[in-house]
């Protein structure tokens, strides 16, 4: 049996948020882990799309083709959507911070080694 | 004078300095004096015997003469069965006997022992060596007249002489203490300066008070 | 069991005897000892005429007032062990000044003199006195134990901590003294006798040349007179309460006067037998050899 | 009431309301971001109050117009309240605190502080999943953004250190909210909902998948919580980032996060609470114990920050057990813990450098020491603190249930925390300080002090909630522990006024209670507030105002009285607690003493911890019970309550194996302390034995009847305790050890549970008390006067000093027990009383404990007066007089007890009839019979005197010419002394004995606690190598934790 898009979609996003796991605890480069951690927040938003996706429905927009009335019937779940636009933008947020702290730290330390910055131990 | 008996200034706990002067602050520097009797004649006499019944011998052997007391211990001469004892320390002791010849520097510690014995007390020279120097009467460190030092009760001749001898003297001893004749203590106390000047004559480094209390 | 006047007089008379039987038992005992020695030993009135002496010296020194009261302290430790335990069994006149306490008031006014003695010896600023100090106390503190046990085995065989009932019990004939109704009490208690009378193998204490005679080296003249009196009565006052405690007491003097002399020979014979021991060879003696036996004693009352 | 929503209106508002102001206007923007805050601080509080005071109802707030599931909703309720009130207020002070690096840092860094804060509130309101989860997004924001301040302050090299930890934290919230984010929208998928309550009532967990979403969620909330070991980032933030920002990430985050695992577990339910306690209690111990080998200050705080989340952790696990009073105990916890973490990272910020030793710089402003006090109280659940009541409450009530593992591990963490928080004080206090000097500007005192006053007032609030709750007085109102508080105000006063203000006092409680007691107490009671009276005057000779030295001698005091009059468990353990404390002030002063104050509060902790447990234990659930029914303890519970509280009683007592504590802390105290500390506090130890004791009587555990043991425990510590003292070269730890051989004693006496064998142990109480407090008296002058307490350094000083010779002659008169003197009293009723014990083998240790005491007592009166005196000593005087004085009334009692031992004992004696009718003595004139024996006192005092005078007077009469000599004046086998020091045989003075006996000696105990320390060290230093310092190591441990709890919760 064919698998459906939901679950290809969910398979996909979890095959990303490891892959961005693996990126993020085997790279040192701190820019590489950052692109990894992207990877997987990806993946995160892929897999609740996947969540909130019904087979047939359409997206929840309400113009002309989908009305007020049977929308309940013929939309996919709204809440993942708007979910995954939160998630999307603080992700943009703190990949941002964590550029702009990568940017500091090669400024302060001429590294972008992850490795390099244990001084903070035990 | 040795550097321990010099004075010294010294710090106490609060920090402030002051002066220790050994000879002062160590030793007790009052002469000796003469002391009497008991003032009724009977008790002195009474004292007199136990004095003579009870010689307290101080084991202290300054010369080749010590060799002959150790056989007054013995089951052959038994000293013990005419009161007589010997005792290591002078404070208990009555009896000092200079036992043989005397170096300067055994005098030293033989006036020490002396002065350190409570009164009454007497001194018995044994053997040549203390009358006149004996066989070394021109030592450059050997005294030669034991009287000159110390006031001597009783002279036992003889190079050496033999443990009998030393019980018969110990007998003559008694009976001059008996007859309250051995007032040594007393003559020393009495010719104080002129013991002890005739001491420092020949001892140089006088290392100690004038009386040993 | 109450203070009368009349107990003064007779504890007067109590001690009157106990010192001159302890001055010739003194000197009859250095007599033996010496007989051992094959020598004829001291006149048996020697302790007499050196007493008398030391009183009529005519100087003394004093190193302070510890030094002067030591003897003191001393002296009244024998009398008082002496007049706090009843001397004869059944006599109202000899029970001397028992009404004031018991067996435990005997055992720990031991230490009175030994104490004052000590603090006295110990201001004379000589460090001999000290050592000896050092040493009598090391091994009297283990000395004493086989002892300690041995008197609280007896006091609860007997129930009672009053000496003269610990007597009382043991009346009627040899077998019921202690002796042999409890002998491993008595045997550790014996052990320790011979620790507390300063004899050999047990009186490196008193070492007279290493540390010429120890505690006592500074005194001399009248302290050393209160000294020798207390010599005089301190060890039968001791001998006393052991008499009482395991030999079945004394209803006599007669017999007084032997038992005393019986259990002071034992420290005697094993004294002119065995060399001396160091402090620490003595402790641990007492340790080995006598604690155990008090322990057993405690364990099988 | 103004909607709980403009919390975060006003914050938002004031944010971009700072976005607009002229950039350079700085100070403008820091008084609206300050407004703001105390704004937001007004509307928490005003929500509280209403809660509190006007018991109104919680209030849902509802965005957007619509209900839940459809809409955000906020709730507002009496938690919500008192928790946002924390985080703003702990907001507020420390914007105010940041005053130069915010006017520094400009309006954006005002922003941001402004939008943490709000998110921090956003946290606690929400219900709902996802809100919760873009406030802790904000809240990792605006913490990543803040953690950088530490960049403006300090500069320097260490200025790149917060950046990493910045970089670390973000790398670990990345796999954190992406968990949080597949969770949330698993649980979504199963129930339909994003609203918590919706979610709970959904039963998630029943649903398809419903765990794993709840798992994932739970693990990305907790680790907010820094658990064990997804904690290194953590640990990092607190060590680099400015302290005012550590200050909110402790208390204000730790709070936030705390609450929404609370949610979170409503949403879990019943199954999930086992995990949380699991995960709180293993964050708890291992924090604590990776804490313990920090030199680092801020990390050190920031692992005890862990750990205390962790505890309340294990509080929220256990709720379905705690039932009602998880509120009261969780909130105990964590509002302590957040007011004393604030106050302690602020107080790190007055201070340059950063190792704990360097604290002791704080030591110029005694204001800033007390405040250190407080919060470390705080922090260590020290009564009257919220953590005391919480933690009574909590190992009550985990007792009552059962759960004795758990309880015994928090016990065991909280005593390791204890043991380096005291560490920390202790360096404070004694270390040498650094040359700096501590600023004292209001903005960043200011917080400080309010976190104290916060403290306090909390303490009070707390005191009365627990009284409400289970009908029992404020403790802050008992009028002892409030007249040794008094003192703290009063401390600028010179000392010789305080001082006749404490005597007064004591005194003056005396006279107003004596009717109360009954004999056995009013013995305790004339000892603990006469006695402690008496022994003040000697604190007359010290002159100044001894700063703090008033309030710990009075907590002390105040802790004796009340338990003296306790009458419940907790009033017990309060007291003992307070005592506990105050004493351990009072050592701690001395000028050595650090190691051993710690020594002694770990030792008196440890043991209190064991009383508490005994006590929860013999609750059986109940909060509090009267101490008389101890008696009706059950019998399994009953054995191991005695067990718990018998050691507990043997720390105070110092009974072999808990001892070493004793000597140093003894030793190393001031010269009127030692008395107060040994003379006086040991006794609490014996009281609360007698206490024990009268109540459960004997007890047989595992066939072993218990009172046996006690007696060969008692037995042993005579004999070591005595044995020690012997070779001691320190008079003071002479007399310490010595002490420790009284106390075995007495112990001893009250292990024979017979009549005789209490009468013995109260008159070593009474005798103790008085010998041992002359004896520290007058050594503790001599050592004042001869600067040194080395025996063999002095000698011959008794012509200088000859009152305290008396008293030191008197003193070791009556120790050994000789007649006619007091001591010989004990010794007599101690035979008697032993001839009717059961067990014989442990007398005769003790027996071989009892002549061992000559030694140590003759070489104490040797070395000190007798012998040689030396060249430096020539010219020291007599004590001082007020250290004099209480030595010569001591003389005086001594004797007066000596012959008429009566006064005292009759009435204990006939009041111990009614527990032991068998074996009374019989007070008939002069005489005391017991069934054995007899004594008169008075006529063995006549006796002994008459003889003495009459011996003496002989001698004075022969030799009524003697010649006073010198020292000097000794034959010396016909030579002389070389020099005193020389003359003078002091040194190991026992060598012999220590040949024959050293063996005994041989330091088993003290290398057992050392090994144990060291064994706690080296687990501690070994498992905190976890936290390598790499950013990934970090993300691997989130991982690894979630992977480990989910194998072992069996998920």
């Amino acid at each position: 049996m064919m698998p459906s898009i939901a679950q290809l979609a969910m398979a996909t996003g979890f095959i990303l948020i490891l892959i961005g796991f693996y990126g993020a605890l085997t790279q040192r480069n701190l820019l590489r882990m950052i692109v990894a951690f992207t990877l997987s927040g990806t993946g995160v938003n892929i897999v609740i799309v996947a969540i909130g996706y019904m087979h047939g429905r359409t997206a929840p927009i309400l113009d002309a083709t989908v009305n007020a009335a049977d929308a309940v019937s013929r939309v996919i779940d709204p809440v993942p959507q708007a979910l995954v636009l939160t998630a999307i933008v603080i992700g943009l947020g703190v990949t941002a911070l964590m550029l702009a702290y990568a940017l500091k730290l090669h400024e302060q330390r001429r590294s972008l080694d992850i490795a390099k910055f244990t001084e903070l131990k035990w | 004078m040795k550097p321990e008996l010099l004075k010294r200034m010294v710090k106490g706990p609060d920090g402030v300095e002051f002066e220790v002067e050994p000879m002062r602050d160590y030793y007790c520097d009052a002469p000796p004096t003469v002391q009497h009797g008991a003032y009724i004649k009977i008790v002195e006499d009474f004292f007199n015997w136990a004095r003579a019944e009870s010689l307290w011998i101080l084991g202290f052997g300054t010369g080749c003469g010590a060799i002959e007391m150790r056989p007054l211990m013995t089951p052959r001469f038994d000293a013990y069965r005419y009161g007589i004892q010997w005792r290591p320390t002078p404070r208990q002791a009555n009896l000092l006997v200079i036992s043989g010849y005397l170096s300067t520097k055994t005098l030293k510690r033989a006036i020490r022992a002396y002065e350190q014995m409570q009164s009454p007390k007497y001194v018995v020279g044994l053997g040549s060596c203390t009358i006149n120097g004996g066989m070394y009467w021109d030592s450059y460190n050997t005294i030669k007249c034991l009287d000159q030092y110390m006031p001597v009760d009783l002279y036992i001749t003889g190079c050496m002489p033999r443990p009998e001898a030393l019980l018969a003297g110990f007998e003559d001893l008694k009976k001059l203490i008996r007859a309250g004749k051995a007032e040594g203590a007393n003559q020393y106390a009495e010719r104080f300066d002129w013991y002890k000047a005739n001491q420092k004559q020949v001892i140089h480094d006088w290392d100690m008070p004038d009386y040993n209390w | 069991m109450d203070f009368e006047w009349i107990k003064i007089p007779y504890a007067l008379l109590t001690l009157f005897i106990v010192v001159n039987f302890g001055m010739l038992l003194g000197a009859f005992i250095q007599k033996i000892g010496a007989r051992v020695g094959r020598r004829h030993g001291i006149p048996i009135w020697q302790n007499y005429a050196d007493l008398i002496k030391n009183f009529g010296l005519r100087t003394s020194i004093t190193h302070g007032v510890m030094f002067y009261l030591g003897p003191v302290f001393r002296l009244t430790g024998g009398i008082g062990l002496l007049l706090f335990v009843p001397t004869i069994y059944g006599s109202e006149m000899f029970s001397n000044l028992s009404f004031s306490g018991d067996l435990i008031l005997a055992l720990y006014f031991v230490f009175f003199g030994t104490l004052g003695m000590a603090l006295g010896a110990g201001e004379s600023g000589h460090p001999h006195a000290a050592i000896g100090i050092s040493r009598g106390l090391s091994q009297v503190s283990m000395a004493e134990l086989p002892f300690a046990l041995a008197v609280f085995a007896v006091a609860l065989q007997y129930q009672t901590l009053s000496v003269t009932d610990i007597v009382a019990a043991q009346q009627g004939g040899i077998a019921n003294w202690t002796l042999f109704t409890n002998p491993v009490a008595v045997a550790a208690a014996m052990l320790g006798f011979l620790g507390s009378m300063m004899r050999p193998p047990f009186d490196v204490v008193i070492a007279p040349q290493e540390i010429p005679i120890g505690p006592p080296t500074e005194y001399h003249s009248s302290y050393l007179a209160l000294m020798q009196t207390n010599r005089a009565i301190f060890p039968i006052a001791k001998i006393v309460i052991y008499m009482n405690l395991f030999f079945g007491g004394a209803a006599s003097w007669p017999v007084f006067f032997l038992k005393v002399f019986l259990i002071y020979m034992v420290s005697v014979i094993v004294g002119v037998v065995f060399p001396r021991f160091r402090v620490e060879q003595s402790i641990r003696w007492f340790l080995v050899w006598a604690v155990p036996l008090g322990v057993l004693s405690i364990v099988l009352v | 009431m103004v909607s709980p929503l403009y919390l975060i209106v006003l914050a938002l508002a004031a944010a971009f309301l700072l976005g607009l102001l002229n950039p350079e206007r700085r100070g403008r923007a820091y008084a609206v971001t300050l407004v703001a805050l105390a704004g937001m601080t007004l509307i928490s509080a005003d929500w509280l109050w209403a809660f509190t005071m006007e018991g109104i109802d919680p209030v849902d707030v509802y965005t957007a117009g619509a209900e839940p599931p459809f809409a955000i909703n906020l709730r507002m309720g009496l938690a919500e309240a008192a928790l946002t009130l924390l985080v703003n207020l702990t907001g507020l002070l420390s914007a105010l605190y940041l005053k130069d690096v915010l006017l520094a840092g400009g309006r954006r860094t005002m922003a941001v502080l402004l939008i943490s804060v709000m998110a921090l509130v956003g946290i606690i309101l929400t219900r709902d999943l996802f809100n919760l989860f873009v406030f802790f997004e904000l809240v990792v924001i605006s913490s990543a953004g803040l953690v950088l301040l530490a960049n403006d302050k300090d500069g320097g090299p260490a200025s790149g250190l917060s950046l990493s930890a910045g970089f670390k934290y973000l790398i670990v919230s990345q796999f954190i909210s992406a968990f949080l984010l597949l969770g949330i929208i698993f649980a979504y998928h199963a129930t339909g909902t994003l609203n918590i309550d919706g979610m709970a009532n959904a039963s998630l967990g029943l649903a398809t998948g419903g765990t794993i979403a709840f798992f994932l969620m739970f693990m990305a909330i907790v680790a907010e919580l820094k658990p064990f070991p997804a904690n290194g980032w953590a640990l990092d933030i607190y060590e680099s980032a400015h302290p005012a920002f550590s200050a909110i990430f402790s208390a204000a985050t730790g709070a936030a996060a705390l609450y929404a695992v609370d949610k979170l577990l409503l949403i879990g339910g019943a199954e999930w609470l086992p995990i949380a306690t699991g995960i709180g209690i293993v964050t708890f111990i291992a924090a604590n114990l990776f804490a313990l080998p920090q030199t680092h200050d801020r990390r050190l705080l920031g692992y005890s920050s862990i750990a205390q989340t962790g505890l309340v952790l294990v509080v929220l696990g256990q709720r379905d057990l705690l039932g009602d009073s998880t509120p009261f105990i969780a909130f105990g916890l964590l509002i302590s813990h957040a007011v004393a973490k604030a106050g302690l990272f602020w107080l790190s910020g007055l201070l340059k450098n950063r190792q704990l030793a360097d604290w002791a710089a704080l030591r110029q402003r005694p204001l800033l020491v007390f405040a250190f006090v407080t919060f470390t109280a705080m922090l260590t659940g020290l009564p009257p603190f919220p953590g005391f009541y919480a933690k009574w409450e909590l190992v009550h009530q985990l007792a009552g249930a059962g759960q004795f593992t758990l309880l015994g591990l928090i016990l065991l963490g909280a005593l390791i925390e204890a043991g380096y928080l005291f560490r920390w004080f202790g360096y404070l206090m004694k270390r040498e300080a650094p040359v700096e000097t501590v600023p004292c500007t209001g903005h960043k005192v200011g917080p400080v002090l309010v976190a104290v006053a916060a403290g306090w007032a909390l303490a009070y609030l707390w005191g009365d909630l627990a009284g409400g709750l289970f009908g029992r007085d404020n403790l802050l109102l008992a009028l002892p522990l409030l007249f040794a508080l008094s003192f703290l105000l009063l401390d600028w006063l010179p000392a010789w006024i305080k001082n006749s203000l404490a005597i007064a006092g004591m005194v003056a409680f005396f006279l107003l209670t004596w009717g109360e007691y009954d004999p056995l107490r009013l013995i305790f009671a004339i000892i603990f507030l006469i006695g402690g009276a008496l022994t003040l005057l000697a604190s007359y000779s010290v002159h100044g105002r001894r700063i703090g030295f008033y309030p710990a001698a009075m907590l002390m005091y105040a802790g004796m009285v009340m338990l003296i009059r306790a009458t419940t468990s907790f009033d017990f353990f309060a007291a003992w607690e307070l005592l506990t404390v105050g004493s351990y002030f009072l050592i701690l002063r001395g000028k050595h003493s650090e190691p051993h104050a710690l020594s002694y509060i770990l030792f008196s902790l440890g043991g209190a911890f064991l009383i508490l447990a005994g006590f929860a234990l013999a609750a059986a659930g109940a909060p509090q019970f009267d101490l008389a029914s101890l008696a009706q303890v059950a019998a399994p519970a009953a054995p191991w309550v005695f067990v718990l509280l018998a050691v507990g009683f043997m720390t105070k007592t110092a009974a072999i194996g808990l001892h070493i504590w004793l000597p140093g802390a003894h030793a190393e105290a001031e010269t009127d302390v030692s008395p107060m500390v040994s003379g006086i506090l040991l006794k609490a130890g014996l009281y609360g034995m007698m206490v024990l004791l009268l109540a459960m009587g004997k007890q047989q555990l595992y066939g072993v009847e218990l009172t046996h043991v006690l007696l060969w425990i008692a037995a042993l510590t005579a004999l070591i305790g005595n044995l020690m003292a012997v070779f001691q070269e320190d008079a003071k730890r002479l007399l310490a050890y010595s002490s420790i051989g009284q106390m075995g004693y007495a112990l001893f006496g009250l292990a024979l549970m017979n009549h005789l064998g209490w009468l013995m142990a109260l008159v070593f109480v009474i005798n103790h008390y008085i010998y041992k407090s002359m004896l520290f008296l007058a050594v503790g002058g001599v050592a004042k006067r001869t600067g040194t307490r080395e025996m063999y350094k002095m000698g011959g000083l008794i012509r200088l000093m000859p009152l305290s010779f008396i008293a030191v002659l008197i003193g070791i008169i009556a120790v050994s027990g000789v007649p006619p003197l007091s001591g010989f009293g004990g010794r007599w009723v101690f035979y008697n009383a032993i001839m009717s014990a059961e067990y014989r083998l442990p007398m005769v240790v003790l027996f071989m404990a009892g002549p061992i005491a000559f030694l140590y007592l003759f070489r104490l009166i040797y070395t000190i007066f007798l012998g040689q005196l030396k060249d430096e000593l020539r010219r020291v005087k007599e004590a001082p007089f007020w250290i004099v004085l209480p030595q010569m009334i001591y003389v005086a009692l001594l004797l007066v007890f000596a012959v008429v031992p009566g006064l005292a004992l009759r009435h204990v004696d006939a009041y111990l009839n009614q527990f032991f009718p068998e074996g009374g003595l019989h007070w008939g004139g002069g005489t005391i019979i017991s069934d054995y024996g007899y004594w008169n006192p008075v006529a063995i005092m006549i006796i002994v005197g008459v003889i003495f005078t009459t011996v003496f007077a002989l001698l004075l009469i022969v030799n009524r010419k003697a010649q006073m000599v010198k020292q000097f004046n000794i034959v010396f086998s016909a030579e002389r002394p070389f020099r005193p020091e020389t003359t003078h045989y002091a040194w190991n003075f026992y060598a012999p004995y220590r040949k024959a006996m050293g063996f005994l000696t041989q330091p088993f105990v003290t290398r057992f606690w050392d090994t144990l320390a060291d064994l706690l060290h080296t687990a501690g230093d070994l498992g905190r190598r976890l936290y390598d310092g790499n950013g990934q190591s970090y993300g691997f441990h989130f991982l690894a934790f979630v992977v480990i709890v989910f194998f072992v919760g069996g998920i």
